[in-house]
């Protein structure tokens, strides 16, 4: 028989998170001794391309995270067609209505499920410090130009007003692209505008959305104290927080695991292909709240 | 006015035939230098990159620079008459929104197909009629516009990739003919077109003297204005059929499609020999500029070379491919 | 040995040998005529001199020291300096600045603007030129740009001064200025190098003379004492043209070009005058006494504020090349780099670029054998030295360039009134004499001519009818006969001036 | 020589008083009406936007704009001899990455500082030296080193961003002088030594010469090759100089910082009224470019205004500051 060939796409090879995907991935494939296909396809027409690309070199199934779930049915045809096997990661494909494609095996977490986790943290520390809602506002840095990247915010925003966060004191801060001097300028006119605020919390899609917020907010006086920033993806944006010498307004990052979701799908891709052994249809796994305290520990925890 | 008795005064490049024979040697050479650099890279890439010289490569290739080979077709146009369209990519993206929206709310694939390729055609119109009467700077008014046009695609679908209803949608991306995807006819189809538009041409040739001396062109009857924003909005419509096929592939309108195209499209021209400073285009230079940049990209795939490491080949290979097609021209200076 | 020896100099580019096996010499104190036909190799030595291209045989000798330039710095570092056919300054800067480019005094690391204005006036002053040093290229005339070009080299102070048709810009009071300037450096002791196709300038100023052809030398004179014009133009064209206007009267019909109250910028009161059908009209004037600018507005290059403009009857609209050119009027620019060639294109494009539309093949097809038809009837015809039709046209000699220009229009077919801009502007005797007769044939045929052109001789020579322009308004009208060079030039000096002028004014042999 | 009798041969500018004045008047108009655009929109916003008009927010503005107006100084004399250049946003990437990294392994900031800095000179350096001594398109050159430095940041990062261990680097980006943050005396520095050099220097006036005719300027022995390298050079210094600060300011070398940053540097270039075409550059135009980019963005900010319709608002705002300045010419053109 040929030898197994796997593809993993990934939507943003440059982001460190898919390249530890990829890193373990490689481990899978080292260990079960398959030839593992890296591929990034920032863009839709760069997906089918990249699709393509695999048919030709004769893979059989691939791996994939989307850069957007609403191409769900041209993938699902198109690697019918070039006769691939199929599997998400991350973010799951959806139909044209919007609903999930329940046929595609997927390993991921929620967008919105994270968001709530990013929002259930910083209301607890609210709580933890004492402070009065109607002093403190919240920064939502926002990039609304991508799907998950709204649903991440969203879902903070569900879990702050759950716990009793007054709706009235979010203020929307749009980044015009996702890199930390963009968020940075949002949240600088976000807290000009706001001059009555005591406080500030801070999220958006990722650590670096979260970090901009936090160096403008200590530009403007608001430190570790008067300043809660969670941020999602536990990158390395975080740890160096983390290992400075004293506390900053960045309180904690929602860490999810590259590992299982880069190694589990690899292996059970390879079982699917070499003894057509079908994987889960579903696993979504949770991320886990690291902060200057438990960093360390909890990412040893996760193997990384 | 035929008084051709007195015989022709100059008795040029005296020299013999051997000489000749090499001056014509190397006029070919020229004249097909980047040619013959893509013919060697492809032949190189199929003896050492497995699986590169197959049927299914090569067609997925083809379709990988379809939408890229459409519209830096037109591009040459905009190029050659010393403009510059930084539009496209929104354009792109806009017409494949509007093209699902307006299938959707009509049910009709053919009226979405319609109201988008008219939408690219007024942007392009836009484009030229500022640029040409107005006179703005075509870099600040495609900037401009390029936000505009991507402004409306966010607002009209709100962010959301917006899914095709009716299954006949589909079909014009992935259908095959004769053995290659439509896309890649279509493509193949443009460089006919826009090739015989600019060579056979009235259009073409006043495109290429506007860009040499759009004064000149003028005093000489050329109606420069008509012709520049005629030239951007077939580029406009073009994009637009562009973006159509794209969501017909992706079964999808999506609104951040094609970020980074127009600096793809113009690479690639530029690549093909097509000269920033306007007077200067061919279709096969450009055709080859599109091929190289897509095999390329292609090659680092099928290598499964390192992201990273992506970066830096592309930006070697672009290096060297002007390089090499640029030592013609030292040869001929002095 | 001359100060200035060319030594066996030969050059070639792809497809053209533009230069072999030339020698000559140029001695110190003394002007140097270069004469040749158009492509000759005149300019191409002097871009050698000027250290712009690498010969590919021979070598430079400079005062008995062999040179090799590798670059314009290293001509000018030898005491070259050149004054270049096409000319060569940055629109976008001064004056002052363009005299002193590549050399502004500078203190503390700054560019010193005082000093480098004093110097500037003064100098200019010496010259005995009136520009202001503050004003920017773009905002002077041709003529004035051509000046400050002339000034940039000699204020150089170099060693050998080379000027390539120096004068094709320049009205009669700055042309004198510039031999002024010429007498006193060869009084100075420098060796220079003339190049121009008015052989009386050549007479008047030169010491010796050589003549290429071809890109061979044909001929040197050592002294030009006893030499006739015959001579010179014998050797230079292979063929003897003993009038070179060679005027022909022919009947003339009515009136086919009614120019009528037309006002706009540059035009001090409306302007107003007829031409005939087979009538040439010649306009002189000085620089800047606004007939360029009268033509532009007649043929709606630029928008005019009033008046019309009417062909066999026909009022054309106003402002509108196109709707000018199919009533049968077209116009052939002065500045051919600016606002005539297609310096990319190739030379059968810009010949055929606007006939072309005669001759489309279902309304937007070109009709290739046609176009490279006439392209070749004219190449052979005004003898355009090019090693083919479709080599560009910015590689071609200055004055091949502009016959090629000239052909555009003379491609038209139903040519009815032409309006033609200085048109043997850097041309040589010979292709001269056969654009002349191309008028002629033009206007047997019918054709209204218009010829602007600040060559008197050319302008008594040529036309039927002459109209004199002065400060924006027609100041004079002559028929052939009444037209003498007295009686126009008072009528196109600025009032005041003309008496003073009018002494000083040089004797033009035709 | 002094025979200066003759009636001056040419006579400029006859003019009386009265028209001289008006002259003048409209001369002062064209030159600044830029700025008159930018004061006029300021005062606009400052009545209209609440908080726009504070302390706290024209600061938070000026830091905004401050790595563009730095960056925007020297890209300035590159279009002005008519050049271009794309690989500033990777510089600013790569030198905030190497920075960090040098600091770290050196435990010495004004090493990493000196590292970053060297870096970009020598990507500047290698840009100029392939455009002018091969002869090489600018823009294709810059696009090749734009990804090849890009690589080079994701390469040496590993994809990550680089903490610095020593928090004195933090200081250059946060500490404040005189009331102002120290990011915005650099660039302000930079505009005021930029400005000299190009007005004062025989570096500037080579420039425009350069741009302006680079034949009459090779011709009058201007060493042509030299200064374009020297152009990016400095420009590769400044990017790298920029991008240490903005590390500084956001406590980390990034390797995905800067993109999209060249094409808003060309954007304020030309807006502030720097020709594409070479030759004509002025740095108050520059700087209020460079601000007319930054209020507008601010300001929409301000106003809460929707992510999508900030294209728009962007897109438009762009064109028309152009277009008004565009009256000025065709009023000067007849
Ligand atoms: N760079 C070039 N490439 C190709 N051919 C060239 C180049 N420069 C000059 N030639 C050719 O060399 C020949 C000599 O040209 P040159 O300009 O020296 O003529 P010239 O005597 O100055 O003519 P004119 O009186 O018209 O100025 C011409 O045939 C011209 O076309
Ligand atoms: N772009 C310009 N800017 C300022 N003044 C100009 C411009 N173009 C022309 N002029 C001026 O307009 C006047 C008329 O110029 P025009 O070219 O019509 O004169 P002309 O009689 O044709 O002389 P010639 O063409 O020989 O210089 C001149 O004073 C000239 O300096
Ligand atoms: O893009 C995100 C990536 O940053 C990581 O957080 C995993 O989920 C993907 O959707
Ligand atoms: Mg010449
Ligand atoms: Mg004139």
């Amino acid at each position: 028989a040929d030898t197994v060939k796997i593809g993993f796409v990934v939507k943003q090879p440059e982001e460190p998170w898919f390249q530890d995907e990829w890193k373990y991935a490689e481990q899978a494939a080292k260990e079960k001794g398959f030839t593992l296909v890296k591929i990034g396809a920032p863009s839709g027409d760069q997906v089918l391309t990249a699709i393509d690309n695999l048919k030709a070199q004769h893979a059989q199934g691939f791996i994939i995270c989307t850069p957007d779930v609403k191409l769900g049915p041209s993938i699902v045809a198109k690697s019918k067609i070039n006769n691939l096997k199929l599997m998400t990661v991350d973010d799951r494909l959806v139909d044209g209505s919007g609903k999930p494609i329940e046929t595609v095996p997927h390993m991921g977490i929620s967008a919105s499920k994270i968001g709530e986790q990013v929002g259930e943290a910083i209301a607890a520390e609210i709580k933890k410090r004492g402070w009065k809602p109607e002093d403190t506002g919240a920064l939502r840095i926002s990039y609304d130009q991508l799907p998950t990247a709204r649903d991440r915010t969203d879902g903070a925003i569900a879990a702050l007003t759950a716990a009793g966060f007054p709706k009235a004191n979010i203020v929307n801060a749009p980044e015009a692209k996702t890199d930390t001097e963009n968020a940075f300028n949002a949240a600088n006119i976000a807290i000009t505008q706001h001059p009555n605020f005591k406080h500030w919390i801070a999220f958006g899609l990722n650590d670096e959305a979260v970090l901009g917020a936090v160096r403008a907010a200590e530009g403007r006086g608001f430190r570790a104290e008067n300043m809660i920033g969670v941020g999602i993806g536990g990158s390395r944006s975080a740890l160096n927080e983390f290992a400075k010498g004293q506390p900053t307004g960045f309180y904690g990052s929602v860490l999810i695991s590259p590992k299982r979701h880069g190694y589990e799908t690899s292996i059970n891709m390879y079982d699917w292909i070499a003894s057509n052994k079908a994987p889960p249809m579903l696993t979504l796994t949770t991320g886990k709240l690291v902060t200057r305290d438990n960093a360390a520990e909890v990412r040893k925890e996760m193997g990384l | 006015m035929t008084d051709s008795k007195t015989a022709p005064a100059l008795d040029l490049a005296p020299g013999s035939s051997n000489t000749e024979r090499r001056a014509a040697f190397w006029r070919f050479v020229d004249d097909y230098s980047l040619i013959l650099i893509f013919i060697a890279l492809f032949a190189v890439l199929s003896c050492t990159v497995e699986y590169f010289f197959s049927w299914d490569n090569v067609v997925g290739l083809a379709l990988s620079v379809s939408q890229i080979g459409m519209v830096a077709c037109t591009m040459m146009f905009c190029l050659a008459s010393r403009d510059f369209d930084l539009s496209v990519g929104s354009t792109v993206a806009f017409a494949g929104v509007l093209c699902a929206i307006v299938s959707n709310a009509t049910g009709s694939v053919t009226l979405g197909i319609a109201a988008a390729l008219m939408a690219g055609a007024a942007i392009g119109f836009v484009n030229g009629a500022v640029i040409a009467k107005l006179k703005i700077n075509a870099l600040i008014t495609t900037l401009a516009t390029m936000e505009i046009v991507r402004g409306l695609a966010f607002i009209s679908s709100q962010g959301q990739a917006v899914g095709v209803a009716n299954e006949a949608f589909f079909s014009i991306g992935s259908s095959i003919l004769f053995g290659l995807p439509a896309p890649v006819w279509v493509t193949l189809a443009c460089f006919v077109l826009f090739g015989v538009l600019l060579n056979k041409t009235i259009y073409g040739r006043n495109t290429l003297a506007i860009g040499g001396n759009p004064d000149a062109a003028r005093l000489a009857g050329v109606s420069v204005d008509r012709t520049r924003i005629l030239i951007f909005l077939v580029q406009g419509a073009v994009a637009a059929l562009a973006g159509i096929i794209l969501a017909s592939r992706m079964t999808s309108g999506q609104p951040n499609a094609g970020e980074g195209f127009e600096l793809n499209v113009i690479s690639a021209c530029v690549l093909g020999g097509v000269s920033l400073m306007g007077g200067r285009a061919s279709i096969s230079g450009v055709l080859v500029g599109v091929l190289i940049m897509g095999t390329v990209q292609n090659a680092m795939s099928l290598m499964n070379i390192d992201a990273f490491y992506q970066y830096l080949v592309r930006g070697t290979i672009l290096l060297i491919a002007v390089l090499v097609d640029q030592l013609k021209n030292r040869r001929q200076s002095r | 040995m001359s100060f200035l020896e060319f030594q066996g100099i030969g050059k070639a580019f792809p497809g053209v040998r533009a230069l072999s096996d030339v020698s000559f010499g140029v001695d110190a104190g003394s002007v140097h005529g270069l004469l040749g036909e158009n492509g000759a190799g005149k300019s191409t030595m002097m871009k050698i001199l000027g250290g712009e291209y690498v010969p590919n045989e021979g070598r430079l000798v400079i005062d008995g020291q062999p040179r090799a330039f590798r670059s314009a710095a290293d001509a000018i570092e030898a005491g070259v300096a050149i004054i270049h056919q096409e000319l060569q300054y940055v629109p976008e800067l001064s004056v002052m600045e363009n005299l002193l480019l590549g050399r502004l005094p500078t203190r503390l690391g700054l560019v010193d603007r005082r000093r480098a204005l004093d110097w500037t006036r003064q100098r200019l002053n010496a010259l005995g030129v009136d520009l202001d040093p503050r004003a920017k290229l773009k905002q002077l005339s041709i003529g004035q740009r051509q000046m400050v070009e002339i000034c940039k080299a000699v204020l150089r102070d170099a060693k050998i001064l080379a000027l390539d048709e120096p004068t094709s810009s320049l009205s009669h009071r700055e042309t004198d200025v510039l031999f002024r300037l010429v007498r006193d450096l060869k009084a100075q002791g420098k060796a220079m190098i003339y190049i121009s196709h008015r052989l009386d300038e050549i007479f008047e100023l030169c010491d010796a003379a050589t003549i290429f052809r071809d890109g061979r030398k044909v001929a040197d004179f050592p002294t030009l004492e006893g030499i006739t014009r015959d001579t010179l133009v014998q050797r230079m064209v292979g063929r003897e043209i003993s009038d070179i206007f060679g005027y022909r009267p022919r009947v003339q019909g009515d009136v086919r070009l009614a120019v009528r109250d037309v006002t706009g910028h540059a035009v001090a009161e409306p302007i107003g005058f007829d031409v005939r059908a087979g009538e040439i009209v010649g306009f002189f004037g000085l620089v800047g006494a606004g007939r360029s600018e009268t033509m532009r507005l007649i043929y709606g290059a630029d928008s005019r504020s009033g008046g019309t403009v009417a062909i066999d009857g026909k009022t054309l609209r106003s402002s509108d090349i196109r709707s000018a050119i199919r009533g049968g009027l077209m116009y052939c620019p002065e500045d051919r780099k600016e606002d005539g060639i297609i310096g990319v294109r190739s030379v059968a494009e810009n010949i055929n670029i606007s006939a072309r539309r005669n001759h489309l093949r279902a309304g937007m097809f070109v009709n290739e054998t046609n176009e490279a038809r006439t392209a070749d009837i004219f190449i052979e015809r005004l003898r355009i030295r090019t090693p083919n039709r479709r080599q560009e046209i910015r590689l071609l000699s200055g004055g091949n360039q502009q016959k090629a220009v000239l052909s555009r229009w003379l491609a038209e077919k139903d040519l009815r009134v032409l309006i033609i801009d200085e048109p043997t502007r850097g041309i040589d005797v010979g292709a001269k004499n056969e654009i002349y007769n191309v008028l002629y044939e033009l206007a047997e045929r019918g054709v209204a001519i218009v010829m602007v052109s600040s060559e008197l001789p050319e302008v008594l020579g040529v036309s039927d009818r002459v109209i004199v322009m002065c400060g924006g308004r027609i100041t004079g009208e002559f028929t052939r006969e009444q037209a003498s060079e007295e009686a126009v030039l008072a009528r196109a000096l600025p009032e005041g001036a003309a008496r003073a002028d009018a002494n000083t004014t040089r004797t033009v042999s035709p």
